[in-house]
């Protein structure tokens, strides 16, 4: 049990730490998309082995799913975009000292801090999705319309956003 | 029934109604923002007579939790010294509302920002709770801002800019006085009540009101804060001035009596001296100002300056019959400057000018009704007995005076230069020979040019005859206040 | 669980790692999802470890996960209109904020 | 009728009501209801005065406010001062409200004219009737108030010497330093004594329960109020230019009313004064001196409404020296009382020469006496009167005065006396022979001159009567007057040799006056001055009036008050103002360079804000105790 749980955690370690770091490195877009779906598929399953199953599903629904898509779709409505390689930015350098930085005192914290608490990260029950469904429903539920009322006015907004104005003509990109 | 909050909220109820008036229909935004202006009115003198200030202290209270882990609390209530400011604060804006009748230019957002700002002022006067106090004393300056900026003469943004500048350097210091007072109050809490309880150790008192009082006095305002104001009310469209000189000056005068003096008596008692002489500069310094001035609504602004240390120096004093007083004063001088600069603002929508040099020439001949009305405004402001700045100021140097005797002295002097100021404009403009280039000049003819006279005039002379209208609802308050 | 912890500041990381060198505004919203990502992951472990029993971690991630879908639908309509007004969709050539 | 006694004062406001609300644009109406309302006054004052000469006296008060304790009331005080001065103010309030009607016959602002007459009556009798200081010093303002408005009524002209509106206002102004003073001596009392009202505050001087000093310097403050208003040196400057006024305005308010208001607030206040007697020798010695000083320009004054207010002056000084050298009320009173009749009755005739001649210039004038009998013989009485000659009633006054100044020991103030009755009867003469005697000046030929209407010669009829028994009140031999006044103190017992004596050489003194200006202008034209010819120096100095009026016209108004106004806002634009732009512009000086770093770039914002967030976390993992575990 131990060993399988070991194991398939580091092999979707480097499958998705791999795949994030193709998405940030790439130069084209359309595979880089791919690499984002390896990704999230992978952030799915890390949620699969913390017992979270409900989350793994929406996270491999919306993210791998919808999300992927949507981005997919944008490189492909926006002329010329796909396929076409694009410059890294400038500051390579300084985004590494600080992402850097950031990462190894964190390191340092979660080691130095939590050092005693791992052990007791073992196997528990996970939570029924009937159980989360109760709570959702019950004790978050205005959190839960307003979530859903945030959708409904991202939804609006993107359309109008996107939505052709009145004598534009037919858009696009010049 | 909630009457405060009614108070505080129908002016929003307008403002909402104007903002959803089509953009043509300047008529209807006109007569919804005078039917809430007479509705605040009649509520607030409803609420003023229903008081009853033989049982003095705070009634018509509403105590709502609001934050609770803060313990912020959505506050309010009235007592005999916020009460006076309340009716003042609707008259005004009933006035205003008046004045503002021949307005043309983008109308809608004209009396959407003059209902939003009365809310906040009604807020300001009714608020129990710091917290809630500096919300409203913030949400005034945005209208005030932009009333300045687009509806101002020449240099507007100029003014409005300085004016916003000013009053938030003035309320980053009250923000800090009032948190200081949260976080050293034994309990944490905003609460007036409470805190006038809390019992702070004098050193901290004199820290916490020098921090307070500079946000005070930049709206009173005291010198040398106080030259944000004649450009503000120069560039001001005459309406808003008289609710800057009525109203929102007398803000920072019930702030300084409410929480310097009520919360903070020993931080009074260690500026006495400093307190004194800042009075005394402000009504000497103000009035030889005012007699400088080339412009005549410069001229007035100046002259709030000098009559507004006739507010001040009672808080030095700290005696109730002083402070009576300056709650006298403040009413009077809201109700005689709002007068003047409404009379002002008649002379320079006929004229075009307000530099009394080139006004000068016998207006009394051809604008007859315009000069009794400044001329009254001016008597009263003068201190003519009769009217209601005499009492005021009387009953201020009866109670200064066994404190405080030479400043008291000194600020008797300056009723002789405010006499000199006022009577010499009146003298250049309305009297002598008149100049033809005036002779086409219209009187009052319309009832909203009318209506603002009479109602300042007749509070004027109303409170001049009885003064007992406003000191028997401040004194017993003042005096459980000073205990 | 620290190797869960550690692997969701990697991959914040490297998703800001990506936000911060990107020119393309979509590659820029990509590091968005993978710091998105990174956070889920550290919540999940947070409350797989401390509060298992509660549904509260979970549902703030779901929370999460859902404003976050709704912000990308925003982003990347943000994006095409970008693109419509100003011809480009390079982050270094926008610079409207500039006071 | 004493409960009734506030209908005295409020009768006259009624009618300022009416005439402004009701009757404005029907001037006869207007005129109708002023002189109605007066009458009602006077004949409510004539009651009360018959009542307190039976023994009454009473206080009616009004808590008109109160105030952390301290009491404000608005009351009437009847008692012999005031009843006197309520007949006084109503009686020549009446006449010469009914003189007005003929003197502003078809003037634009009649009724404007009457609404104020009747606020002034209001304010005066306020004025009078006070029971406390609060009330006397409200309605002190407000007599003013009707004054600034009366000088100033005909607005738009040009005037004789300046402007009317700037007249008013010089007079408002001036009266109001001597204001300042009176207000700060009400403050001391109410300080050292938590009331306003008069007995009480006066109880407590009697009875010595105020310290000395402090009553002294109150006395000083509050007679500083009467400087004011009576027009004492160094404030006297004000009456002559008031003369500007319509001329029933100058008889009322500037002869006989207002200006005796500071000799009344003295002799009111007589037990706060007696109290801290150094300040009586102050009342002394500045009415002497300003007799004397408002005497001698009079001498030489040209226009003869001038002569007359520097008469004016020159009597209030007289009665104010009575008050100081005699620490008690009834001779001041008396010569208040006596000067009120004689000098309305000076002014109201030559406001009927004005009226006939349009011309108040001496030189323009000559031989009216002919043509205007009737003002020229009730003149004639009050110019005897003002002399001092007996029986008129200004004699036994005026002797009065004299005869006190002798008897308190100031001898020096007695013999003041006498050279100013000298003046007095020397300049009010040259007034009347250059104006009644000689010949026309060759350029007024042309012009007719009629006799006044009814309406005018009769007040001066009645005035007439009433200057030249008024005075037989209070004779040395049966003084009725200082008996009704104080009644505890013993008066006209014995009439001793010295006071015969003095009765002689007054008059004689008197009579020379006359006689003087006989010779020199009786039997001429007044064109010329010998005085001017003989002593060039003397008389520019008296001309120019001692250069006083220079020195504040000239000196301190323009350079004390306007010049120091500019300069302050000059200097609060520029130095205040400016070093708040001064901050303001440093700044905005910061925010330029602070500027750079709003490149607009959002990376580049992002970066930064991420780049502190580590640095943040950073330090709290090695600096602070967070990574030493929980």
């Amino acid at each position: 049990m131990d060993v399988l749980y070991n194991l398939s955690f580091w092999l979707l370690a480097i499958i998705t730490v791999g795949s994030a770091l193709m998405v940030v490195t790439l130069k084209n877009l359309s595979r880089a998309v791919i690499f984002l779906v390896i990704f999230f598929l992978g952030v799915g399953g890390f949620y699969f082995l913390m017992q979270a199953k409900f989350l793994a599903l929406i996270q491999v629904v919306i993210y791998a799913g919808a999300v992927a898509v949507i981005f997919a779709f944008v490189i492909m409505l926006t002329p010329g975009l796909p396929g076409t390689k694009i410059r890294q930015s400038l500051n390579q350098g300084v985004a590494l000292i600080i992402t850097g930085l950031f990462l190894g005192s964190m390191s340092l914290l979660i080691y130095k801090q939590l050092a005693g608490a791992g052990k007791a990260a073992g196997i528990e029950k996970s939570l029924s999705l009937k159980d989360l469904g109760q709570v959702l429903f019950t004790d978050y539920l205005l959190p839960f319309e307003l979530v859903s009322f945030v959708l409904l006015v991202a939804l609006v907004g993107a359309v109008l956003l996107t939505a052709r104005e009145r004598g534009e003509g037919n858009g696009g990109l010049e | 029934m909630p009457w405060l909050s009614l108070l505080l909220v129908l002016p929003v109820l307008g403002a909402l109604i104007i903002f959803c008036t089509p953009r043509e229909q300047d008529k209807t935004v006109k007569a919804v923002a005078l039917l809430i202006g007479i509705l605040e009115t009649v509520i607030s003198l409803g609420l003023y007579f229903s008081y009853d200030f033989h049982k003095a202290g705070l009634q018509f209270i509403e105590e709502y939790n609001w934050i609770t882990t803060l313990n912020i609390k959505y506050f309010l209530g009235v007592d005999g010294l916020s009460l006076p400011m309340v009716v003042l604060t609707t008259f005004i804006f009933l006035c205003a509302v008046l004045a503002s009748w021949g307005m043309s230019h983008r109308v809608k957002e004209y009396f959407f920002l003059i209902m939003i700002m009365e809310t906040a002022v009604l807020g300001v006067f009714t608020s129990l709770d710091l917290f809630l106090f500096f919300l409203f004393w913030e949400l005034e300056l945005i209208p005030m801002y932009l009333l300045i900026g687009i509806w101002g003469s020449a240099r507007r943004e100029y003014a409005a800019m300085k004016f916003i500048i000013y009053t938030m350097t003035g309320s980053a210091f009250l923000l800090a006085g009032f948190l200081a007072m949260y976080f050293l109050a034994p309990e944490r809490t905003f609460d007036i009540t409470q805190l006038a309880k809390a019992g702070f150790a004098p050193g901290v008192q004199s820290l916490l009101f020098v921090l307070i009082f500079l946000g005070f006095a930049v709206k009173l305002p005291v010198f040398p804060f106080h030259t944000w104001l004649p450009d503000a009310h120069v560039e001001a469209p005459a309406p808003v001035s008289m609710i800057l000189a009525g109203v929102l000056l007398k803000m920072g005068g019930y702030g300084l009596i409410r929480i310097n003096v009520g919360l903070l008596p020993e931080g009074v008692k260690a500026y006495i001296p400093l307190l004194a002489t800042l009075a005394i500069i402000n009504v000497l310094y103000g009035a030889y100002v005012a007699l400088g001035q080339k412009d005549l609504k410069t001229m007035i602004a100046m002259s709030s300056v000098s009559h507004m240390g006739f507010v001040l120096l009672p808080v030095a004093a700290m005696t109730p019959l002083a402070l009576n007083g300056a709650v006298l004063e403040m009413f009077a001088h809201g109700t005689v400057s709002a007068l003047l600069f409404f009379c002002v603002g008649l002379i320079y929508e006929r004229a075009h000018t307000r530099e009394i040099k080139a006004l000068e020439g016998g207006l009394a001949a051809c604008v007859p009704k315009i000069a009794v009305a400044f001329i009254i405004g001016g008597l009263a402001s003068l201190g003519l007995p009769g009217m209601s700045q005499f009492i005021a100021e009387f009953l201020v140097f009866l109670g200064s005076f066994p404190v405080l005797r030479l400043p008291t002295v000194l600020g008797t002097t300056g009723i002789v230069f405010t006499a000199g100021y006022i009577l010499w404009a009146i003298k250049r403009i309305f009297y002598g020979p008149l100049n033809p280039k005036w002779a086409h000049l219209k009187d009052m003819q319309h009832s909203y040019e009318y209506l603002p006279v009479v109602i300042l005039v007749g509070l004027t002379v109303l409170i001049g005859f009885y003064p007992a209208l406003i000191t028997n609802w401040s004194d017993s308050s003042l005096l459980a206040m000073l205990r | 669980m620290n190797n869960f912890l550690v692997l969701g500041a990697l991959i914040f990381a490297i998703g800001a790692y990506g936000v911060l060198t990107r020119r393309n505004v979509v590659f820029i919203f990509m590091g968005l999802e993978i710091m998105f990502s990174g956070v889920g992951i550290t919540l999940a472990a947070f409350a797989q470890h401390i509060q298992p029993a509660s549904a509260l971690g979970q549902i703030f991630i779901l929370f999460i996960l859902t404003v976050a879908a709704a912000e990308t639908a925003l982003g990347l309509a943000i994006f095409l209109r970008l693109a419509k007004t100003h011809g480009t969709v390079q982050a270094d050539k926008i610079n409207e904020l500039k006071g | 009728m004493v409960p009734y006694a506030w209908l005295i004062t409020a009768m006259p406001f009624i009618a300022f009501l009416i005439i402004i609300g009701v009757t404005y644009r029907r001037p006869l109406a207007s005129a109708l209801v002023a002189i109605t309302c007066t009458a009602v006054s006077l004949m409510v004052s004539l009651s009360v005065l018959v009542a307190v000469i039976g023994g009454q006296t009473a206080e009616l008060s009004l808590k008109w406010a109160e105030i952390s304790s301290f009491k404000l009331e608005l009351g009437v005080l009847v008692d012999p001062m005031s009843a006197v001065m309520f007949v006084v103010v109503s009686t020549i309030t009446l006449l010469v409200q009914i003189y007005s009607i003929g003197y502003m016959h078809g003037d634009p602002g009649f009724s404007r004219f009457f609404s104020f007459l009747s606020l002034f009556a209001f304010s005066m009798l306020g004025l009078v009737s006070a029971n406390n200081f609060l009330q006397i010093f409200m309605f002190w303002e407000l007599v003013g108030l009707c004054s600034y408005l009366l000088i100033g009524f005909w607005y738009d002209q040009p005037g004789v010497a300046l402007p009317p509106p700037a007249a008013g206002m010089r007079a408002f102004i001036v009266t109001r330093i001597g204001d300042v003073g009176f207000l700060i001596g009400i403050l001391l009392l109410a300080s050292a004594i938590p009331t306003l009202n008069f007995n009480e505050i006066f109880a407590a001087a009697e009875a010595g329960k105020l310290n000395t000093t402090l009553l002294t310097i109150a006395a000083v403050l509050i007679f500083t109020g009467a400087v004011g208003k009576s027009a004492q040196f160094p404030l006297h400057v004000w009456l002559p230019d008031a003369m500007e006024g319509p001329t029933p305005v100058s008889a009322l308010i500037h002869a006989a009313t207002m200006v005796a208001a500071g000799v009344y607030l003295v002799a009111r206040t007589m037990a706060i004064f007696a109290a801290g007697p150094d300040s009586l020798l102050v009342v002394a010695y500045i009415g002497g001196f300003t007799a004397f000083l408002a005497a001698s320009i009079g001498l030489v004054m040209t226009d003869f409404k001038r002569v007359i207010a520097y008469s004016t002056i020159s009597q209030l000084g007289y009665m104010m020296m009575a008050l100081g050298v005699s620490g008690a009320v009834t001779a001041g009173m008396f010569h208040l009382t006596t000067h009120a009749f004689f000098k309305a009755l000076l002014f109201l005739a030559i406001g009927s020469v004005i009226h006939a001649a349009h011309s108040q210039e001496m030189r323009d004038l000559g031989g009216l006496g002919k043509d205007m009998k009737i003002t020229s013989l009730t003149f004639l009485v009050g110019s005897l009167a003002l002399a001092g000659i007996p029986p008129f009633s200004g004699f036994w006054s005026k002797d009065e005065i004299v005869h006190a100044a002798f008897a308190s020991g100031k001898v020096g103030l007695g013999f003041l006396g006498l050279i100013v009755a000298f003046m007095t009867s020397f300049y009010i003469f040259r007034v009347y022979f250059a104006t009644f005697w000689g010949e026309r000046p060759a350029h007024q030929h042309g012009h007719h001159v009629h006799e006044s209407p009814p309406t005018m010669t009769v007040p001066l009829i009645i005035l007439a009567v009433l200057a030249v028994v008024v005075g037989w009140v209070g004779t040395p031999w049966a003084n009725y007057f200082a008996a009704f006044l104080s009644p505890g103190e013993h008066h006209g017992g014995g009439v001793e040799g010295f006071t015969v004596m003095l009765m002689l050489v007054s008059t004689l003194i008197a009579l020379a006056g006359i006689l003087l200006a006989w010779a020199i202008y009786g039997r001429r034209h007044y064109d010329i001055e010998p005085l001017a010819e003989k002593s060039p120096g003397l008389y520019a100095f008296l001309s120019k009036k001692w250069f006083i009026e220079n020195f504040y016209y000239g000196v301190i108004v323009p350079y004390g008050a306007v010049g120091l106004a500019r300069l302050c806002a000059w200097f609060d634009r520029a130095i205040i103002d400016g070093l708040v732009n001064g901050i303001a512009g440093v700044v905005g000086g910061i925010g330029v360079s602070l500027r750079r770093f709003q490149t607009g770039y959002l990376q580049f914002y992002a970066l930064i804000f991420f780049a502190v967030v580590v640095i943040a976390a950073v330090y709290l993992t090695l600096f602070t105790g967070l990574s030493a575990g929980i």
